[in-house]
C-alpha cells in the first residue's frame, strides 16, 4: 500500500495532475491580472487550457539539423525536474512528504534544472535565435542565482537547519521573525522574475528582438510541454517563497467540523491564498517594468540584488546570536 | 561566442513592415549592419500617371495608412498650388485640424510601439487605449477611422459642427491630461529610462549631414519644423512652439514626441476657437493647368515632400513622393554603431519608419507574378486542413458542420 | 527686395548664363533651368557659399526625348532652390551628390533603378527599390514603359 | 506607474466586446454603397471618378441604368457619392462585409425597385 500511496502523491496529489491543473488556473489568474491591470478584458478561463490542447493538436517541426533525441526529450526534463520540486515543499501542514535535512537546497537546484534545459534547448535547435537566446538565458543564471540562494537561504540560516519542513515549523513557532527577512524576500521575489523569465528580465524570450528566444524551433506537444513546465515552475517558486518566507498559518489548532479535523484543509487552503498573493506581486512587477537590456540586468544583479542578500545574511547571523542562544 | 550574422526582417515580430536589417554580432555587441529597403514597392508614382487627379488623391492617401492625411494633404496642395486656387480659410482650418489630430493619433500610437519594442507592453496598452479617443475623434469628424478622405482639390469634403467643436475641445482636455501622465511616464519610470537614455545617439552633426528630419532630427538639437520654416494650410495664423531637444538619443526622440502632443493640444485649441466662417470648398476644374509645385508637409515622422507636374490634362504628368522614412532611414547604420543587439527594435523604432511610404510601389503588375496556384481558395484551404488531419492525427473532421453563412 | 529676389540677383551675378532662368513660382520656391555642364559649379556654389544646406529630393522626369532632374535644395529648411538639369536619354549621366549630402544615395539609386540614369561615382550596393533580380534595361517610370514589357520568366520573387 | 496599474484592477475593462457590443457609427461614416436606380441618369462620372474601378453602370433600356458594384474594390472614400449630380449613390453604414465567397462581393443593383430592395437584404 504504501508503494501506492507514493505513485498517488507523485503523480495525482500534490504531484503531476494537481500540478498541471494548478499551473493552468495560475497562468489564467497571471494573465487575467496582468491583463486587468492593463485596462484590458483578458482572456476567459479556459484559455489556458485551450491554447495547451491547440499546442497538442499542432503539427512538430524538429529542425534538420537539431539532435533529434535531446530536442523531444528536454521538455520531459523540464516538468519533471518542477514537479519534483514541489514534493519536497510543505503544503498542508509543517509536514511535507519527502523531507530530510538538507532538501532546501535540492529544490534549489531542481529548480535550477529547467533553466539549463531552457539552455540546452536552445543550444540543439541550433537556429541563430535560439542560440542567441540560449546564451542569454545562461548569462542571467549566473547573474540572479546567487542572490536567489542567498535570498531563501537566509530564514534557513535563522531556524538553523536546511530543512524545509524545520524552516517551516521554526517560523510559525515564531512568527514575527518572518519580519527579519523581508529584505530576503524582496530579493528573491526579484531573482525569481528572471528565473520565471517574466519581465523585467524576460531577455532571453524577448520576442521583438530575438523573435520566440530558446523556444523558437519548438511547436506542437513539445512547446506544450515547455509552457507546462513553466506554468508549473511559477507555482513551484511561488509556494516555495511562500514556505519559506511566509510559512504562518501552517500549524494552528484543529480545527473539528462534525469530528472531523478539516484543519489541514484550511491551512492548504490559506496555503493556496498566499501562493496567489506572490503571483499577484509577480504580476503587478511584470507590469510596470521594461524590459532591461542583458548587461544591465546584470549590472542590476551584481551591484544591488547580490549585496542586498548578503547584507539579509549578515543581519540573520547577528540576529541567530542575539535571539537564538 | 564567435561573430554571428542575424537577419532581423524581411519579417521580424519587431517591425511592423517589411525591411531587412543583416546585423553581425560579437556576442551582444553590434558589428556591422546592412539595411535593406524596397520589399515594399507598389508603383504608385507610376499608376498616378495614369490616373485623374480625383482618382489619385484617393491612390496617394494610400500610401500610408497612419499618415494618409499627411499624403493628401501634401499632394493636393501641390495641384492646388498649379490650378492657382484661392483656398477658402474655413477649408484649410479643416484641413489643418485633421492634420494636428492625425499628429496626435500617431504619436500615441509610436508611444505605445516603443514601449512594446522595450518590453514595456502596459504603456502600450494605456497609450492605445488613449488613442482611440482621437480615432473616435477623428471618426467623428471625418467619417472613418483611417483613410479620412476629408481633403479634395480646393478645400475638404466635410464641414463641422458646432457640437463636433465642442465634443472635439472637451475629448482634447481628457487627452491632455492623459499626456501630461506620459510626460511623467517618459521622465520618471527607471527601466524605461535605462532602456532609452543613451541609445542610438545621433550626433547634431550626424543628424544635419544625414538630412534626418522630424523628431529624429529635432531630438537631436536640429531646430527644423516645415510648419514654421515653409508654412502651409493654417499653420501661418499659429502660434506654437517648435520641440527641440539636446539628448540626441532615443529618449530624446520620446521627449520631443510627447511634447509635441502638448503643442498639438494648443494648436486645436487655437484653430477650434479662431474658425472662420464660410464654405469650405471651392470648385476646381477637372483639368489641371501646366506647371509644377513642390509640396512640403511636416507629417508626424517628418518632411513629407511631393513633386507634382501636370501637363494640361486631367492626369498628372509625374508625381514625386519622398516620405520622410526615407530620409531618416540612413541614419538609422549610424545610431547603432557600437551598439547592443537588444537596442536595434526600440533604435529602429524610434525613427516611427514606415516602410511602404518608402517604398512606395510594387509592380503587382497585371497580377502577372502572382500566378493561380499562389492562391488558395476556401474550398481547397479547408480540404488541405481535413486530410492533414485524417493523415497526422487520425482525425475526421470532415463532418463538422460550418456556418451556413460560410 | 525679397529674399528670393536676393537670391535670383546673387545666382546672376555669380554665373551669367543663369539671366532669364530663374523662376520665382512662389514665395519660398525657386526654380531654375541649369545646363547641365554647369551644374556641379552651380550646386556647389548653392550648397557651400549659400548655405543650402538640405537636399530634399532629387526627382526625374522622363520628358519624351530627355530626361530631366531636379534637386531640391533647401536653405534653413525654408527657401527651397529647384535645380533642373536636361539630359538627352541616349547619355542620361550625372555625377552623384553623396559627397555633400551622404543621405541621398538611396535618391541617386532610385533614378538609376526607375529611369536609368547613370550615376557617376555611387558607390557599388544594392538595389533601390527594384528587387535584385529585376531585369536589366527595364525602367518602370519611363513613359513608354509598360507591365507587359517585362519577360514572362521573372518570378516577381526578391531575394 | 504601480498606483496608476493597482487603480486599473479595480476599474472596468476599456475593451469593447466587439461581435456581442457595436460601436457606434458616425454619421459621416462611409460604409457599403448604395444604389438608387430610378434617379440614375447614366452621366457614368462616377465610373470616371472611382479609384479602383468598382462601379460599373450599364444601361438596360431608354433612360434606364442597372450597377454593378464590386465590394472587393471598392475602397470605400465615397467619391462617388460627391460626384453623383442626383444623388443615386448613396454610403451607408453597413461595414460588416466580410465573406468566404468573393463572387458574392458583386452586387448588382437591377433597375427594378423590388429587386434592389432583394438583392441588398440578401447580401446583407
Amino acid at each position: 500500500m504504501h508503494y501506492v500511496y507514493d505513485l498517488f502523491c507523485i503523480l495525482v496529489f500534490p504531484g503531476l495532475i494537481f500540478l498541471s491543473i494548478f499551473g493552468v488556473i495560475a497562468e489564467f489568474i497571471d494573465r487575467k491580472l496582468y491583463a486587468r491591470m492593463q485596462n484590458r478584458m483578458g482572456p476567459p478561463w479556459f484559455q489556458p487550457v485551450a491554447d495547451f490542447i491547440k499546442l497538442l493538436a499542432k503539427e512538430e517541426l524538429i529542425p534538420e539539423e537539431a539532435d533529434a533525441r535531446m530536442f523531444k526529450v528536454l521538455p520531459v526534463f523540464a516538468v519533471a525536474a518542477v514537479v519534483t520540486a514541489f514534493l519536497y515543499i510543505p503544503l498542508w501542514n509543517t509536514t511535507s512528504l519527502y523531507s530530510f535535512n538538507g532538501d532546501i537546497i535540492v529544490v534549489l537546484y531542481l529548480l535550477t534544472l529547467p533553466t539549463l534545459t531552457f539552455f540546452l534547448a536552445g543550444w540543439y535547435s541550433t537556429s541563430l535565435y535560439a542560440t542567441i537566446g540560449a546564451v542569454r538565458t545562461l548569462t542571467q543564471l549566473f547573474a540572479y542565482e546567487v542572490p536567489l540562494f542567498m535570498g531563501i537561504l537566509c530564514p534557513a540560516i535563522l531556524a538553523d537547519s536546511w530543512s524545509l519542513e524545520a524552516i517551516a515549523k521554526f517560523y510559525s513557532e515564531h512568527p514575527w521573525y518572518t519580519l527579519f527577512n523581508l529584505l530576503g524576500f524582496v530579493v528573491s521575489i526579484i531573482a525569481v522574475q528572471g528565473k520565471l523569465e517574466r519581465i523585467p528580465f524576460d531577455i532571453p524570450e524577448a520576442e521583438t528582438e530575438i523573435v520566440g528566444g530558446t523556444f523558437t524551433e519548438y511547436s506542437g506537444k513539445l512547446l506544450a510541454l515547455f509552457r507546462m513546465a513553466i506554468d508549473i515552475e511559477l507555482i513551484v517558486c511561488a509556494a516555495l517563497l511562500a514556505a519559506v518566507f511566509l510559512p504562518f498559518g501552517l500549524s494552528m489548532a484543529p480545527i473539528t467540523i462534525a469530528g472531523l479535523d478539516i484543519e489541514p484543509a484550511v491551512s492548504f487552503l490559506i496555503f493556496l491564498v498566499k501562493i496567489l498573493a506572490i503571483i499577484f506581486v509577480m504580476s503587478l512587477i511584470r507590469s510596470i517594468f521594461a524590459r532591461l537590456r542583458i548587461d544591465q540586468m546584470i549590472d542590476f544583479c551584481w551591484k544591488y540584488l547580490a549585496p542586498a542578500a548578503l547584507v539579509q545574511i549578515l543581519i540573520s547571523f547577528i540576529l541567530k546570536g542575539i535571539l537564538i542562544r | 561566442m564567435a561573430k554571428v550574422t542575424i537577419p532581423i526582417g524581411p519579417q521580424h515580430p519587431a517591425l511592423k513592415e517589411p525591411a531587412s536589417f543583416n546585423i553581425t554580432l560579437d556576442g551582444e555587441k553590434i558589428l556591422d549592419m546592412i539595411v535593406k529597403v524596397g520589399y515594399n514597392h507598389r508603383g504608385i508614382e507610376k499608376a498616378c500617371e495614369q490616373r485623374t487627379y480625383i482618382q489619385d488623391m484617393y491612390l496617394i492617401e494610400r500610401i500610408c495608412g497612419i499618415c494618409s492625411h499627411t499624403h493628401s494633404t501634401c499632394f493636393i496642395q501641390a495641384v492646388e498650388e498649379i490650378a492657382g486656387v484661392q483656398m477658402p480659410k474655413r477649408g484649410l482650418y479643416i484641413r489643418t485640424l485633421v492634420a494636428e489630430l492625425e499628429r496626435i493619433h500617431s504619436h500615441l500610437l509610436w508611444l505605445g510601439v516603443a514601449g512594446h519594442e522595450v518590453g514595456f507592453d502596459t504603456l502600450l496598452m494605456y497609450s492605445w487605449r488613449d488613442r482611440e479617443i482621437v480615432m473616435d475623434l477623428l471618426a467623428m469628424l471625418t467619417g472613418n477611422r483611417v483613410n479620412y478622405a476629408i481633403n479634395t482639390i480646393g478645400g475638404v469634403r466635410r464641414d463641422i459642427t458646432p457640437e463636433q467643436i465642442k465634443t472635439t475641445l472637451a475629448q482634447v482636455d481628457v487627452l491632455e491630461e492623459r499626456t501630461k501622465y506620459y510626460i511623467q511616464v517618459a521622465t520618471e519610470e527607471i527601466t524605461l529610462i535605462e532602456r532609452l537614455s543613451k541609445v542610438g545617439t545621433l550626433s547634431h552633426d550626424d543628424a544635419i549631414r544625414l538630412g534626418a528630419v522630424g523628431p529624429t532630427g529635432r531630438a537631436s538639437g536640429a531646430d527644423i519644423d516645415v510648419r514654421r520654416d515653409d508654412p502651409y494650410a493654417a499653420y501661418a495664423d499659429l502660434s506654437f512652439k517648435v520641440c527641440v531637444d539636446n539628448h540626441n538619443d532615443v529618449l530624446g526622440r520620446t521627449i520631443v514626441r510627447v511634447s509635441e502632443l502638448m503643442e498639438s493640444y494648443k494648436m486645436i485649441r487655437q484653430l477650434l476657437k479662431n474658425i472662420p466662417e464660410g464654405p469650405v470648398v471651392v470648385k476646381v476644374p477637372r483639368k489641371i493647368p501646366a506647371g509644377e509645385a513642390l509640396s512640403r508637409y511636416e507629417a508626424p515622422r517628418g518632411e513629407d515632400v511631393h513633386y507634382v507636374k501636370a501637363n494640361g490634362t486631367d492626369k498628372p504628368e509625374r508625381v514625386r513622393v519622398r516620405a520622410p522614412t526615407l530620409a531618416n532611414v540612413q541614419a538609422v547604420a549610424a545610431m547603432l554603431k557600437n551598439g547592443y543587439l537588444a537596442d536595434i527594435p526600440i533604435v529602429v523604432a524610434a525613427i516611427d519608419p514606415c516602410f511602404s511610404c518608402t517604398d512606395r510601389m510594387m509592380v503587382s503588375m497585371k497580377d502577372v507574378n502572382a500566378s493561380k496556384e499562389n492562391v488558395i481558395d476556401w474550398k481547397t484551404l479547408r480540404k488541405y486542413s481535413i486530410d492533414w488531419y485524417r493523415q497526422n492525427r487520425g482525425l475526421d473532421l470532415s463532418k463538422i458542420k460550418i456556418s451556413k453563412r460560410w | 527686395m525679397s529674399k528670393e529676389e536676393t537670391i535670383q540677383q546673387e545666382l546672376i551675378k555669380n554665373f551669367a548664363f543663369l539671366e532669364g532662368k530663374i523662376r520665382i513660382a512662389r514665395e519660398r520656391r525657386i526654380f531654375i533651368d541649369v545646363p547641365a555642364d554647369k551644374f556641379m559649379e552651380v550646386f556647389d556654389y548653392a550648397v557651400k557659399k549659400m548655405n543650402f544646406n538640405y537636399l530634399c529630393i532629387i526627382s526625374g522626369l522622363d520628358e519624351g526625348e530627355n530626361l530631366s532632374f531636379i534637386y531640391h535644395l533647401a536653405q534653413n529648411y525654408s527657401i527651397v532652390l529647384n535645380l533642373k538639369i536636361t539630359l538627352p536619354k541616349t547619355n542620361p549621366v550625372v555625377r552623384t551628390v553623396t559627397g555633400y549630402f551622404p543621405s541621398c544615395e538611396l535618391y541617386e539609386r532610385e533614378l538609376e533603378d526607375l529611369l536609368g540614369a547613370k550615376v557617376e561615382g555611387l558607390p557599388k550596393g544594392r538595389r533601390y527599390p527594384l528587387p535584385e533580380d529585376w531585369p536589366a534595361g527595364q525602367h518602370p517610370l519611363l513613359k513608354d514603359w509598360k507591365p507587359e514589357n517585362l519577360p514572362e520568366s521573372n518570378s516577381g520573387k526578391s531575394n | 506607474m504601480a498606483s496608476e496599474v493597482l487603480n486599473h484592477v479595480f476599474k472596468k475593462p476599456a475593451t469593447v466586446n466587439y461581435p456581442f457590443v457595436k460601436a457606434v457609427k458616425p454619421d459621416k461614416f462611409r460604409g457599403k454603397l448604395l444604389f438608387h436606380a430610378d434617379k440614375c441618369i447614366g452621366c457614368m462620372l462616377c465610373m470616371k471618378d472611382c479609384p479602383s474601378n468598382a462601379i460599373t453602370i450599364k444601361k438596360v433600356g431608354e433612360k434606364k441604368f442597372e450597377c454593378i458594384i464590386d465590394l472587393d474594390k471598392c475602397v470605400y472614400c465615397a467619391q462617388c457619392v460627391d460626384t453623383c449630380p442626383k444623388k443615386a449613390i448613396e454610403a451607408t453604414k453597413e461595414f460588416e462585409l466580410a465573406q468566404i465567397d468573393r463572387s458574392k462581393l458583386k452586387i448588382v443593383y437591377k433597375n427594378d425597385n423590388a429587386e434592389v430592395k432583394k438583392d441588398t437584404q440578401g447580401q446583407s
